[in-house]
């Protein structure tokens, strides 16, 4: 009986869902579609965006209830396996981070980093494939140097030759590359390690509302999943849309677009049917057992709310 | 002035804004200099570049709006810090009892990184413009509680004596007594809190802005653009330099009656 | 008017009651007063001497209420005084204008806390401007005049809210002697028409006798009243009275009187 | 103290400390409170939560070493501001040239976002201890000079006089006279400064930092780590209260020959 | 000792040349002197009166070098006065004393500044600590002190740097006419010992008397010197001298002199 209801939304008055975002492709590119091409009228929901600049904020804006679903990257899953959010849908994953290494200090191969100084964001997924990357080759942080950096800084510092190599993520590292051309050797990125980690980003609500408005987040990702289906096979477009809501350099954002391991709705919806996914967010949650970050092991079926996820992907392929 | 030697004497004859001049000609060539120096070139953008930036006729409608916004924010935060530092530095100065209490909170309080208590106010105020104005109001109040409370304590005794004999009550010697006593460390207090509302503006736009100078400069930081981020830092740095003229010129007209050694 | 003060009924306008006070300093206390015991009748003149240091201004403060005694207490009206009051107006011995304020502004400041209507204001002020001659500087701020204008300007200020009882901190010590003769037959006028309680400190044994009904002569520190003198010369008084024998007699008893509790400072 | 009434006058009699134990009772009745409502709890890690964040031994010496380091940044940083900004402000009372050559860039700086120019500082000194010591120093610097020039504006004319007049050279009336003269502004300085260097430390330690408590808060922040993000404002605040405790035993020491009404 | 002044050479140790001071306040131009002439000669005593706010203490200024004269020029040594100098020592209206240090500190600062062996500091500030009867009080801090104690500060600190030209600004004013008398015996005997050139406001015609070789008298504003009264009483001068015939009439002559001037302010 969804789709009725979806068909007739246009004429009747739209009900309102405001979804916090950060200024980029992975987290704003599947929300910017949806709405650019009606996929969110046409299940009578009127998404309106609220931009952030860190995940804190929008985590804190959700739990007040000033926002109605956070899009967040893969730190703030951490509250997610603490309880504190539900996980409606998966977005994307990340392939954003590198770590490149500077030849004229001597970095030509991940042994090289012994002894180096490496500017990473501490607590980022960048670090995360650093200290997989140095265990790779039997090193820990304790044979390096890790300093913190915003990776907009650690721009600067690599180009100033301050630092030998830096695990950051985009658009940071294409300005590196840019900057300092054949000089720069990448070391490893995300699909190194794919079998090991991924970063899903993820579209998260709080329990308390999860209870309470399940036929409207089933509407939303119904309109979620048309978008990411739309974006899958236009994505230099989605960019140009992206640019215009985040007003930034299209140029820019066409480089931000190959970041990210593109999902369409049936991959989700497989992943969800033959345990994928579950595995998935098992591993990034053994991940934040490791580093201490969530205190014990919790069950993921407790937050990820897999019957939204299909029965959004039942009702639009019914229709 | 201070008496000083023949040269001296003759430079203190050039007008104020010849030596604005220089200082600011001085200031272009360190820019350009560093702009054409390999090490800093990399976060220095020329002078040209900037201008291109500013001129590029998409982005000028939004700069416009931007500075708007962030005005805004920035005046209506630093109005209610100063307008609630008044009385609660009073407050303090006058009654034990209520600095005893409040004091410790906003010592304790004025040394968190205001990136830090964002999350705070966004639970406790959301995303609207009521979170940016809330950031820049803590920001600027606890810069200038802290001044016009010194300027409370240091109030000539004699003179609150003189208008209790002349009747004045706690309302009157308040506002007819202390505010015009501690003008300097008032000033003072202003000065920093509109530097600090000007250098929370990014902080504060931290809390779910899609607009703003802050937002602009950190978007572009994000994108290593750095002509947009140094015309961000250069409109904000002139809007603190008019706010300076502002507060020099009520300077000029509140304390006229103060004997100082300076011209 | 000059009526001969027996026939009054006098009582106790201000009564000072054993009053001690001692200040804590980083070196030790300093006993300021020591058993101070005397009282101000009502629409009495009594004027303070004594050595500096000796406790005056001190005294003067605890009457103003802007001191608390350490020991005894002061009644004014037989209301033990806590705080300042209306009633009691004070010109201090270091003048306390506001610097922020021209002299006009100064001198309004206790009238507009009266309620008064402007033009009642204006009245009163232009009046105490013209009786310490300043009109012209009305608009000077205090730091455009020089020691004895701002003196002046300070009288002109506790006149104007026209206090029941005026307290006077060596009033007239940066005055010239023209203007200090001109304001002593000014004060005397106004005394003797409206016969307000003052409490008068000065060190002008001259300017003592010609003001006050009693002179209060108190010994070197810790301040104590050594002696009471009364001024049998009836008023009206004028600066000749300055040559009669009368006064030149009182004078030099009580500057011998002043002189010893000199000498016991100097040990 | 000022004249109140019956019951003020006897909470004026309860010490200090008591008020500080009250003061400190509400505050954590109001945070334990902030951890029970659902609408906070999530950025308000419990009490509890904290004191387990901080006894997990793992962490126990690591959070050593990062308030070691860390005050040693902000010790440093805020040390050199205060040295230069005494001379800096000084000049710029006394010489009218140096003035006008030097406050526009000081009033345009002080309104950048610290956050704004670390790219600067990072090109410019690199990223060893020295870039974050730098961005403490800048950002004390300017708070200070601000409210020390205002003091040395404030002397008393007839004092540098009469020093003068006994034979005091510029040198000598600095300090003898500009400097006890403006120990109020001076004392604002401090404490404003001391607050920039907190404020700013996690600003500080994006300039390359491995440790440190700024770093301790933002890589918690990272991962939404609320107990840790807490526990490092707490030590942060602790620490600022730390240090104006030493103010006001250095206020008391300096300022007792002040004609102060507050007790 | 006491030689008679004509038996020296005398040359003008201070040369007031056609001294003009205009203050340009927010209310126009005041005229604070105009066309001011005189010297005070080598060993000089002189003292100057005349009616308040008539520019005596902007003359001094201009002398001490802490004003600039709007027109003329003043002359010390024959060399023009630009800024202050160790040789003049200045004792202010306001005390200018330095809150933040003890009495003895205040007494010590100048001499600090001369190098000296701390031996001998302590010596002169006791010397000096002694004449103003401040001994007890070398600890204090000025708010600690009245009126009058504040003032012998200010006098022992100027005294004890030892300048050759002493410019005193009612230095007497606070004080009780005993301290008085005392200050004004000490000072007459060191002048009588040393010959310090003086320059001396007071408001006191007694005093400018008993002190001065010769007496400035200076007209209402726009100051101008109105007359300089010679005081052709010998030295050594006592507080007996003021019983004099000579004295009196002196007294009667620039009393009246002055009173003509203070009448032209009343207009
Ligand atoms: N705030 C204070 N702290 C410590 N001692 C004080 C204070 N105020 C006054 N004193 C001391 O109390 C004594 C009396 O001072 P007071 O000002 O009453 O004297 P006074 O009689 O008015 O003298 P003068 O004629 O010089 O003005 C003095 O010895 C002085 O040192
Ligand atoms: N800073 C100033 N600005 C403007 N006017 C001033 C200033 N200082 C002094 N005057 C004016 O100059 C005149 C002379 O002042 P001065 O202080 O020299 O008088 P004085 O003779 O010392 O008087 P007194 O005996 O009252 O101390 C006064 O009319 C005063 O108003
Ligand atoms: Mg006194
Ligand atoms: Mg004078």
């Amino acid at each position: 009986g969804n789709s009725n209801l979806g068909n007739s939304a246009n004429s009747t008055s739209l009900r309102t869902l405001k979804v916090g975002y950060m200024p980029n492709m992975g987290s704003a590119s599947a929300l910017v579609t949806g709405i650019k091409m009606g996929y969110f009228k046409q299940e009578g929901l009127n998404v309106q965006l609220v931009q952030f600049s860190a995940g804190p904020g929008e985590i804190a804006a959700m739990a007040s209830g000033n926002i109605d679903i956070s899009q967040i990257g893969n730190g703030a899953h951490t509250l997610a396996a603490k309880g504190k959010a539900d996980i409606i849908c998966l977005d994307d994953f990340s392939i954003a981070d590198e770590i490149l290494g500077n030849k004229d200090k001597g970095v030509n191969s991940i042994s090289d980093l012994r002894g180096k100084k490496i500017a990473t964001s501490l607590g980022s997924s960048s670090q995360l494939i650093l200290d997989l990357a140095l265990a790779s080759k039997g090193m820990t942080e304790k044979d390096v140097t890790v300093v913190n950096m915003d990776p907009s800084s650690a721009v600067t510092a690599m180009v100033s030759g301050n630092i030998a190599a830096c695990a950051i993520w985009s658009p940071s590292t294409f300005i590196v590359k840019q900057k300092m051309g054949n000089k720069i050797v990448m070391l490893a990125n995300d699909t190194t390690f794919k079998d090991k980690v991924s970063f899903p980003s993820s579209f998260v609500v709080t329990p308390a509302y999860a209870q309470k408005h399940q036929t409207v987040l089933v509407k939303f990702v119904q309109g979620l999943y048309k978008a990411m289906d739309y974006r899958a096979g236009h994505i230099k477009q989605v960019a140009d849309w992206v640019a215009s809501e985040i007003k930034q350099d299209p140029s820019l954002l066409q480089q931000d677009a190959h970041t990210s391991k593109w999902l369409t709705s049936k991959y989700v919806f497989d992943a969800v049917k033959d345990g994928t996914l579950k595995k998935m967010y098992q591993n990034q949650e053994q991940v934040f057992l490791q580093q201490g970050l969530i205190p014990s092991s919790v069950n993921v079926d407790n937050y990820v709310l897999y019957n939204i996820m299909t029965r959004a992907y039942e009702a639009n392929n019914k229709a | 002035m201070r008496k000083q030697g023949k040269l001296t004497d003759l430079m203190s004859h050039v007008p104020n804004w010849v030596w604005l001049l220089i200082s600011l000609v001085m200031g272009f060539m360190v820019w350009q200099l560093l702009a054409d120096t390999p090490k800093t070139s990399i976060v220095f953008a020329s002078p040209k570049e900037i201008v291109l930036a500013f001129i590029k006729e998409e982005k000028l409608h939004t700069i416009w709006t931007n500075i708007g916004i962030s005005l805004f924010r920035v005046l209506a935060g630093f109005a209610i810090g100063f307008v609630v530092a008044i009385p609660i530095a009073f407050l303090m100065g006058w009654y034990k009892i209520f600095r005893n209490l409040v004091e410790p909170w906003i010592q304790f309080i004025r040394n968190i990184p205001p990136i830090a208590y964002i999350p705070l106010i966004i639970a406790g105020v959301g995303v609207g413009e009521r979170a940016k104005v809330t950031v820049i109001f803590i920001a600027t109040f606890l810069v200038m509680v802290v001044s016009i409370y010194q300027g409370v304590r240091n109030v000539d005794e004699t003179l609150i004596k003189a208008a209790k004999i002349l009747g004045a009550n706690n309302r009157v010697i308040f506002l007819k007594v202390v505010v015009p006593a501690s003008i300097p460390f008032i000033l003072v207090g202003v000065r920093l809190g509109l530097a600090a509302a000007l250098t929370t503006l990014v902080a504060a736009e931290m809390t779910g802005a899609s607009s703003g100078l802050g937002m602009m400069v950190w978007s572009a930081g994000q994108y290593f653009d750095m002509p947009v981020v140094l015309l961000g830092i250069i409109i904000i740095g002139i809007i603190g330099l008019i706010f300076e003229e502002i507060v020099k010129f009520l300077e000029r007209r509140l304390t006229g009656w103060q004997e100082t050694h300076v011209a | 008017m000059a009526g001969n003060p027996c026939s009054m009924k006098v009582r106790a306008k201000v009564k000072i009651d054993n009053v001690k006070k001692v200040f804590a300093g980083r070196n030790g206390e300093t006993v300021a007063l020591n058993g101070v015991n005397f009282n101000i009748e009502e629409n009495e003149f009594i004027c303070v001497v004594g050595p500096s240091g000796c406790g005056k201004s001190t005294l003067l403060n605890i009457i103003a209420g802007l001191e608390e005694p350490t020991e005894g207490k002061v009644y004014v009206d037989d209301k033990e005084v806590k705080g300042t009051g209306a009633e009691r107006g004070v010109v201090f011995q270091q003048y306390a204008l506001f610097p922020w304020l021209t002299v006009r502004k100064n001198i309004e400041f206790g009238l507009k806390l009266k309620n008064l209507r402007q033009d009642e204001i204006d009245r009163i002020t232009k009046r105490y401007l013209d009786m310490v001659d300043l009109k012209e500087f009305a608009e000077s701020y205090p730091k455009e005049l020089s020691g004895g204008m701002k003196q002046r300007v300070a009288i002109a200020r506790a006149y104007a809210v026209n206090p029941k009882v005026l307290l006077m901190d060596e009033p007239f010590g940066a005055l010239d002697a023209q203007s200090r003769t001109q304001l002593q037959s000014e004060l005397l006028k106004t005394w003797e028409e409206e016969r307000k309680t003052c409490f008068f400190i000065t060190h002008d044994v001259d300017e003592a006798i010609i003001l006050a009904q009693r002179v209060v002569i108190m010994s070197a520190r810790p301040g104590r009243v050594k002696e009471v003198v009364d001024v049998d010369i009836t008023y009206p008084r004028t600066q000749e009275t300055k040559m009669t024998k009368k006064f030149l007699e009182l004078k030099r008893y009580i500057w011998g009187n002043v002189y010893q509790e000199y000498l016991a400072v100097r040990k």
